[in-house]
């Protein structure tokens, strides 16, 4: 940890960045500064602005207002490969590398060191060579990217941005679906670029993490700045308390629903590498809330659930009685309704009308041999948005010319069409306004009380808190706490969620 | 978006527009269509009776082979011509780029739409041009087939180049020469369907049946569809295939001069031999090569001449089409029609190294 | 081979092996081929027969490695055959014209005049943003249309050819026809360029990634530009290749070669999604499709179930090709094997 | 088929004023351009518009407006047929084959018809359910259904037709002569244009076209859709197998061949998006009318058949690229970089110097 980290000039400053998109604040006079040679943490839940604030730095966003330094210098990024001339380099979550490529070729892509016109391969096998000792890697250059693991693809990645002379290195939620010796290694590199002088932007969930690698971590909270601790000097329950902060004065209209019949049973329910003999109950009128952390494996439950990716073993009973789910169609049979995470690829048919995305589970109620009934569908279709209060220039509006909370309200539009007994729902209030939030936990209290069985995944703390009735946390695939509404407190779910297990065993 | 798409109909009227008028424009060597002189385009009421050709010549007459390029149907279309300025009636030239049916039916109906006076068709395909022969009589259109028959409800009357039987005989008796009366020969014939091609084909099947051919055992019939590169191919096959084949017959102009260029890529001159239908100036190089030491053929050009005659004929209405009706053919003297429906050029004529030179077609 | 990988992590799967090789795949299946034909024919097995294929299948190896380079960028030129015949014919008819030109300066005249054909898809498809598969289906007509208008429906046969023209393809002045030569030639120099050029790396990576190739600054939009010019080069050349060893120039010269290019392509695996594809893959695939050929001519199978034959070859070799990725994806997904 | 989505390539305006879009939509632009060739070939030649030629005209066609009807389908969902022309070789192969064999007409019609569906089922279920890309797949079966046609019929042709079958293909009705083809030709036009605006099944083929993954999260089987239009396809190949046998009144294996790719510019000129989601059966029937006209006026003026289709290769070109030019001047303005201009420059000079040497260096030639 260099101690006079003040006297030398930031590689980049971040001064007041706002930036917002169809209204919806993503980031708020929010500040920062690294320093080279340092690793900066960047703390915040889903949702608080973190990768909107990397997008601006590499160049993917440009601000609404606010200023970019480096080193000192104010500079407008036109694009991704700008910011990488000037020396940012970004990993995420998916490494995106060339897959046909072997690793020297991926590391060395474009500008490969040519000899009388010829590329010299002995000079890019002996630069991809010493960029991977530099981070102590042995890997084979000759390997294809597309047979390497996530964690080789990550390491090639670094040592391509080292190749391109980065002076500071983004790396996005780079740990989420590492081992844990994997995750060491990891560690090892970034301690090894400190070293060298190269800054490093370190984004991750797992607090222990950032003990373990990083010198200074900045909080957001909702698209705002909250702070900048020094890992030394902070505690657990400081960053929690910072990251969850605000008192949850948000009304959360959840009444006490009277609790039905088990509608849903889940048994040792498995699928390797995405999550192992998971069980729980959802009883009608419940809402069961599901917290974790991204790559806890929450997504693919979901899915295994609604038949899109069945699970390779365990049982799922429906009223009691086991069913075998194996497409969503045998899914929606059984009374499952399913709003997924990504909105605009699954939940939406971006190019077409609301009324036909809303009737769209449903056609066949209104076919009579096939022939559509579209007025009365139409009719229907209009009646349901109403109801959500979805905003439009009318049915016959684009999906894609909504705004985010009104394309969720037309995802609840349709599945509340299908009358499901079980609402499975994926980060139902993610990146929507407040105002639609509210409409949508209304909503969702208001099918329990019908009796509806509902099973919410989510990565808000408050939002699982106010809602739910019975909380599970997950991490690495399986289940490691579960709570009842009033004994369930921020802390406690977090600590489930983040604390490394002891009998961490290979995964795969 | 809006403007764009009046943008985008100005520009594509006008290349349609373009298209139209520049295919008008394209320079095939055919004359525009003159202003029929007979009765003006009928406009609604279909005219059913035949309409009467003007005595006063200006007749509008087509020959149409079975694919252009084919140098043997190019001397037919000179013979044609020579006719055309005996007879004063103007003879376009047109046909498809591929020897198919199909598009030799869409371009006849285009003909049949353009009343012309007269058809003179190598079919083919004598059954699928049955319904636009028909189609053409009733409007009136007398239709001539030569070189290949389209089977007889669909056509007025044949011009048979040479009596089949003969053909067949002749290039059996050449093949045998070549064989030294035995050994292995085979066949490469031009499309599988071309009605001429299977006719001679029959025949010589036969004369192989007689005891003097007893030695020679015909191993394969291919087909090189009139294509050079197929033929080539076919040919070049057929020798693999049969290590001690002794002779190739092809009885198409096309197949005859790729087998023998196949027999001295495969430097086999002298041990296999080439015969068939070809004409002398594709062949003159082989013939003293040694590939294709002799081969028959008839004048192309007879053929083209004789056509047009026979179409004048009928069309003027000196003739009615039926067997037994004679008439002059310029040059040629007059000829009667058969009562098969056919007429008969002539025997056709052997082809070797001593006569080759004082033929140019 | 390109880059051949010394493994030393832990020892692989068969099937990886198998996988790293996809050439091996070929390979393996062109013997059991070569082996029943040798039951069923013994005279198969002669260096004439060998000498065959090869002369067969020299033009469309040729042609071929163009289309797998326009594959390899997730793109498809359909204009192939087109381009040949056209070219055949403006070259025989400058070369019949004036016989003085030598055969040389026909080939160079039959690169150039495919590579303007080729740099027009190019255009469409670059600055135009027309989809490969549309451009080339409409030049397909347009060049092939254009052969007709040019030549009025006249061939140019044998003996109006020069006879330097003629002999150009089967030559055989260093032992083996000319063709052939030339085919083994154009093949040196697209494995160079792919393998060992700045510009061929970079046909790789705009297949396998395109927005990472733009991150990475490689010139996208000029890298697809310039594998529709080389396609209608090797098009070009190929045209004056088939024009002497046919002796011929038709309107229907090549028709439908086009496809035959593509499923050479294909069953040489070549990725159709793009990204990967290798030269020695193209050449195996062009003589498995030439062996099939001749075997059908050789056994006395009728050559009418030849096409049937190479259908069913290119189904299989895709399926299996993708069976092969999906098992890749599988275990590449699981991490550690 | 290429499956990357690209969204500005959708040609169906937003519906911002009703009224005015209704009249900017792309088949307003084909009944515009059919006028046009209307008028222009009426002055180029006096038999244009004689009802009786061009109904002669019009059965030439059917075959292929039978096998577009399914394409439409197809190349709406983001997926591509290039066997249908092989499976109508490949059926009417049969038909012949079986009558050769003696075989009553009807029943090979009939078994004709149910191997079109049965070759469908094969493209259907290695694209739905062993998932492979769709172009590579019929390319394969492009060429095993015409090798299958050869290997049935081999170089003999069938012939002789009982007259009943054969007046399906080559009979006609009223004064007019109007085709008896032609008259299913429009039964089956409005079936399947029914199907796809006013049925559920129309709706999930733009859902699956638009997006994939989200009709499948809607708990729809995009599988089961997909087999059946590849089952549709083959189908109605079969039956365009079944009119060509009856119009020629003779088949052979190598009937139809490159009928595919005219089908395929076809659906294409009638604004159907190659990339799938947008796209009305009118406008694919607009345009098959579109080319038959320019196709029968260019033959009228003895424009040969190979010169005819330089035209339709142009239009299809120009129907995508112009609007693709459009969008671009209107988005990014007429500034355009000096690299570029360079370029065009060259690109002018190199399609110059082509143009003069394909009219310069034929002269000697023909002129002998």
């Amino acid at each position: 940890m260099t101690e006079d980290v003040n006297e030398q000039v930031p590689i980049i400053q971040m001064r007041d960045i706002s930036k917002s998109f169809s209204g919806v604040h993503a980031l708020k006079n929010v500040r920062m500064e690294v320093f080279p040679g340092e690793v900066h943490a960047l703390l915040g839940e889903n949702g608080a602005g973190k990768s909107t604030l990397i997008k601006t730095m590499t160049g993917v966003y440009q601000p609404d207002s606010g200023e970019i330094l480096l080193h000192g210098v104010p500079l407008r990024f036109s694009g991704p490969r700008h910011a990488q001339q000037q020396g940012i380099g970004a990993i995420y979550q998916e490494p995106s590398l060339f897959p046909d490529l072997d690793i020297a070729e991926n590391i060395m892509a474009g500008r490969q060191p040519t000899r009388s016109g010829r590329v010299d391969w002995r000079a890019v096998y002996r630069e991809a060579q010493n960029m991977l000792q530099q981070l102590g890697v042995g890997l084979d250059p000759h390997l294809k990217a597309r047979n390497l693991s996530v964690a080789q693809q990550q390491t090639v990645e670094i040592a391509r941005a080292l190749s391109l002379n980065a002076q500071l290195l983004i790396m996005d939620e780079p740990t989420s679906s590492l081992t844990l010796t994997e995750v060491e290694e990891l560690f090892r590199i970034i301690r090894q670029l400190r070293q060298s002088g190269t800054a490093v932007i370190f984004i991750s969930h797992r607090l222990e993490e950032l003990f373990a690698v990083a010198d200074r971590v900045t909080i957001l909270r909702d698209g705002q700045y909250v702070g900048t601790r020094a890992m030394s000097g902070v505690k657990t329950e400081d960053l929690i308390q910072m990251m969850v902060g605000r008192q949850v004065n948000e009304l959360f209209p959840k009444q006490e629903a009277p609790l039905g019949d088990t509608r849903l049973e889940v048994q040792g329910l498995t699928l390797s590498g995405k999550f192992a003999d998971v069980s729980f109950a959802l009883h009608a009128g419940e809402i069961l809330g599901v917290a974790g952390l991204i790559g806890a494996g929450r997504t693919d439950l979901a899915r295994a659930l609604f038949g899109i990716q069945p699970a390779q073993s365990g049982t799922i009973k429906i009223d009691g009685t086991a069913v075998e789910i194996r497409s969503a169609q045998q899914a929606m049979a059984q009374g499952l309704g399913f709003v997924p995470e990504d909105r605009q690829h699954h939940g939406l048919v971006l190019p077409m009308s609301i009324a036909d995305n809303i009737t769209l589970p449903i056609l066949p109620r209104y076919a009579s041999a096939g022939w559509l009934h579209a007025k009365k569908a139409k009719r229907d279709a209009s009646a349901a948005a109403q109801r959500l209060e979805v905003k439009s220039a009318g049915i016959a509006q684009k999906a894609k010319e909504l705004s985010g909370g009104n394309q969720q309200k037309v995802v609840l539009a349709k599945w509340l069409e299908t009358q499901p007994r079980i609402l499975i729902l994926d980060e139902p209030t993610r990146g929507i306004d407040v105002g639609t939030k509210a409409a949508v936990h209304q909503l969702m209290s208001n099918l329990a009380n019908q009796g509806v069985a509902i099973l919410m995944i989510s990565s808000e703390l408050p939002e699982i808190l106010g809602m739910s009735d019975r909380i599970l946390v997950m991490r690495e695939g399986r289940i490691t706490g579960e709570f009842m509404r009033a004994e369930a407190t921020q802390e406690k779910l977090m600590a489930a969620a983040t604390a490394v297990s002891p009998d961490k065993s290979e995964e795969n | 978006m809006k403007k764009h798409l009046l943008f985008l109909f100005v520009a594509l009227a006008l290349l349609t527009v373009l298209a139209a008028c520049g295919g008008a424009a394209t320079p095939t060597a055919v004359p525009e269509p003159t202003e029929a002189p007979l009765a003006e385009p009928t406009e609604a009421a279909p005219v059913e009776e035949p309409t009467e050709a003007a005595a006063a010549g200006g007749g509008n007459y087509v020959l149409v082979p079975k694919n252009l390029g084919n140098p043997y149907f190019d001397t037919a279309n000179t013979g044609a011509q020579e006719a055309a300025q005996e007879l004063g009636v103007t003879v376009t030239y047109q046909g498809s780029s591929v020897a198919d049916a199909t598009e030799q039916i869409q371009l006849l109906n285009s003909l049949i739409a353009q009343n012309v006076d007269g058809l003179a068709i190598s079919a083919n395909d004598a059954d699928a041009l049955v319904p636009t022969g028909k189609e053409a009589m009733d409007a009136g259109i007398p239709v001539v087939t030569w070189d290949s028959a389209i089977a007889p409800d669909g056509r007025d009357v044949h011009i048979n180049q040479a009596e089949s039987q003969g053909i067949g005989a002749v290039q059996i008796q050449m093949a045998s020469d070549l064989a030294g009366g035995e050994g292995q020969i085979a066949i490469l014939s031009a499309t599988s369907t071309a009605p001429n091609q299977n006719e001679w084909i029959g025949y010589m099947e036969e004369e192989l049946k007689k005891p003097e051919y007893s030695g020679l055992e015909l191993v394969a019939t291919v087909y090189g569809d009139d294509e050079d590169e197929k033929s080539y191919n076919e040919a070049m096959g057929l020798m693999q295939t049969y290590p001690d084949l002794k002779v190739i017959i092809a009885p198409t102009t096309v197949g005859i001069a790729a087998s023998a260029r196949a027999v001295q890529d495969a430097d086999k001159v002298g041990q296999v031999f080439v015969t068939g239908l070809g004409t002398p100036n594709q062949m003159r190089e082989y013939v003293k090569s040694g590939a294709a030491p002799q081969f028959a053929l008839w004048n192309p050009a007879d053929l083209g001449y004789l056509a047009i005659y026979t179409l004048n004929a009928i069309a003027t209405g000196e003739i009615a089409g039926e067997p037994g009706d004679t008439f002059e053919a310029g040059k040629l003297g007059s000829y009667t029609i058969a009562d098969d429906g056919t007429i008969l050029l002539g025997p056709p004529t052997v082809f070797s190294a001593d006569n080759i030179d004082d033929f140019d077609f | 081979m390109n880059t051949t990988a010394p493994t030393n992590q832990k020892s692989r799967s068969l099937f990886l092996t198998l996988v790293r090789f996809r050439e091996l795949s070929i390979i393996i299946f062109i013997l059991l081929l070569i082996g029943v034909v040798a039951l069923n024919t013994p005279a198969f097995l002669t260096i004439e027969n060998f000498r065959n294929i090869l002369l067969n299948i020299s033009i469309l190896v040729i042609v071929a490695l163009g289309q797998m380079m326009v594959i390899i960028t997730r793109g498809i030129d359909l204009s192939v055959s087109s381009i040949i015949g056209l070219v055949a014919m403006m070259v025989s008819f400058t070369v019949v014209a004036f016989p003085g030109v030598s055969p040389l300066a026909a080939l160079l005249l039959g690169m150039l005049l495919g590579a303007i054909l080729g740099s027009f898809n190019g255009v469409i498809i670059t600055a135009g943003k027309v989809p490969p598969i549309i451009a080339t289906l409409g030049t397909l007509s347009i060049y092939r249309g254009m052969v007709f208008l040019y030549s009025g429906g006249t061939w140019i046969n044998s003996f109006e050819m020069p006879d330097g023209y003629r002999a150009l393809a089967k030559a055989s002045p260093l032992g083996l026809p000319n063709i052939i030569l030339f085919a083994i030639a154009i093949a040196i120099i697209v494995y160079i360029f792919l393998n060992h050029t700045r510009p061929g790396r970079d046909i790789y990576a705009v297949g396998s990634n395109p927005d990472a190739a733009n991150v990475a600054g490689i010139p996208v939009q000029r890298t697809l530009f310039m594998v529709y010019v080389i396609s209608g080069l090797l098009a070009g050349l190929a045209a004056v290749l088939w024009a002497s060893r046919f002796e011929s120039a038709q309107t229907n010269t090549a028709l439908g070669f086009e496809l035959q290019t593509v499923a050479a392509a294909v069953v040489g695996g070549v990725n159709i999604f793009g990204g990967s594809g290798s030269v020695i893959g193209v050449v195996l695939g062009a003589f498995l499709l030439g062996t099939i050929d001749y075997a059908l001519i050789l056994m006395q199978i009728s050559p009418f179930w030849q096409l049937a034959a190479q259908g069913l070859l290119i189904l299989v070799a895709v399926i299996v090709d993708s069976a092969i990725r999906r098992r890749l994806q599988r275990l590449g997904g699981a991490g550690e094997f | 088929m290429t499956t990357i989505h690209e969204e500005n390539n959708k040609l169906t305006p937003q519906p911002k004023r009703r009224s005015l879009d209704f009249f900017l939509r792309w088949e307003w632009l084909l009944v515009a351009l059919i006028i046009v060739v209307i008028l222009v070939n009426s002055q180029l030649s006096p038999y244009f518009l004689n009802l009786r030629n061009m109904m002669r005209a019009t059965s030439d066609y059917m075959e292929m407006g039978l096998m577009m009807l399914p394409m439409v389908f197809i190349i709406i969902t983001g997926n591509i047929d290039l066997s249908v022309a092989s499976t109508l070789a490949m059926c009417a192969s049969l038909l012949g084959y079986l009558h050769i064999q003696g075989v009553n007409i009807w029943i090979a019609a009939l078994a004709a018809l149910l191997l079109g569906v049965l070759g469908g089922a094969l493209n259907g279920y290695l694209i739905a359910r062993v998932k492979l890309p769709a172009l590579v797949v019929t390319l394969g079966t492009y060429a095993f259904y015409r090798g299958i046609a050869y290997g049935l019929l081999g170089d003999q042709a069938a012939t002789g037709y009982p007259p009943a079958f054969t007046f399906l293909g080559q009979g006609t009705l009223g004064a007019i002569r109007f085709p008896l083809s032609a008259v299913l030709f429009i039964i089956c036009a409005i079936i399947f244009g029914l199907v796809l605006h006013k049925f559920t099944f129309g709706r999930y083929l733009y859902a699956i076209g638009n997006s994939e993954e989200a009709v499948r999260y809607s708990g729809v089987s995009v599988a089961r859709v997909k087999m059946i239009i590849f089952i549709l396809s083959g189908f109605m190949s079969a039956l365009a197998g079944v009119v060509i046998a009856a119009r020629f009144g003779s088949t052979r294996p190598d009937v139809g061949t490159g009928l595919e790719l005219s089908v395929i510019t076809a659906t294409v000129l009638g604004g159907i998006n190659i990339f799938g989601g947008s796209g009305t059966m009118i406008g694919a029937i607009l345009a098959l009318l579109l080319i038959g006209l320019m196709r029968f006026g260019m033959g009228l003026v003895n424009v040969q058949g190979q010169v005819q289709s330089i035209a339709i290769g142009l239009l299809l070109i120009f129907s995508i690229l112009l609007p693709n030019a459009a969008r671009q001047l209107s988005r990014r303005g007429l500034q355009i970089q000096r690299g570029t201009a360079v370029s065009a420059l060259v690109m002018l000079a190199l399609g110059g110097f082509f143009i003069w040497f394909f009219f310069w260096s034929r002269i000697p030639v023909l002129n002998q």
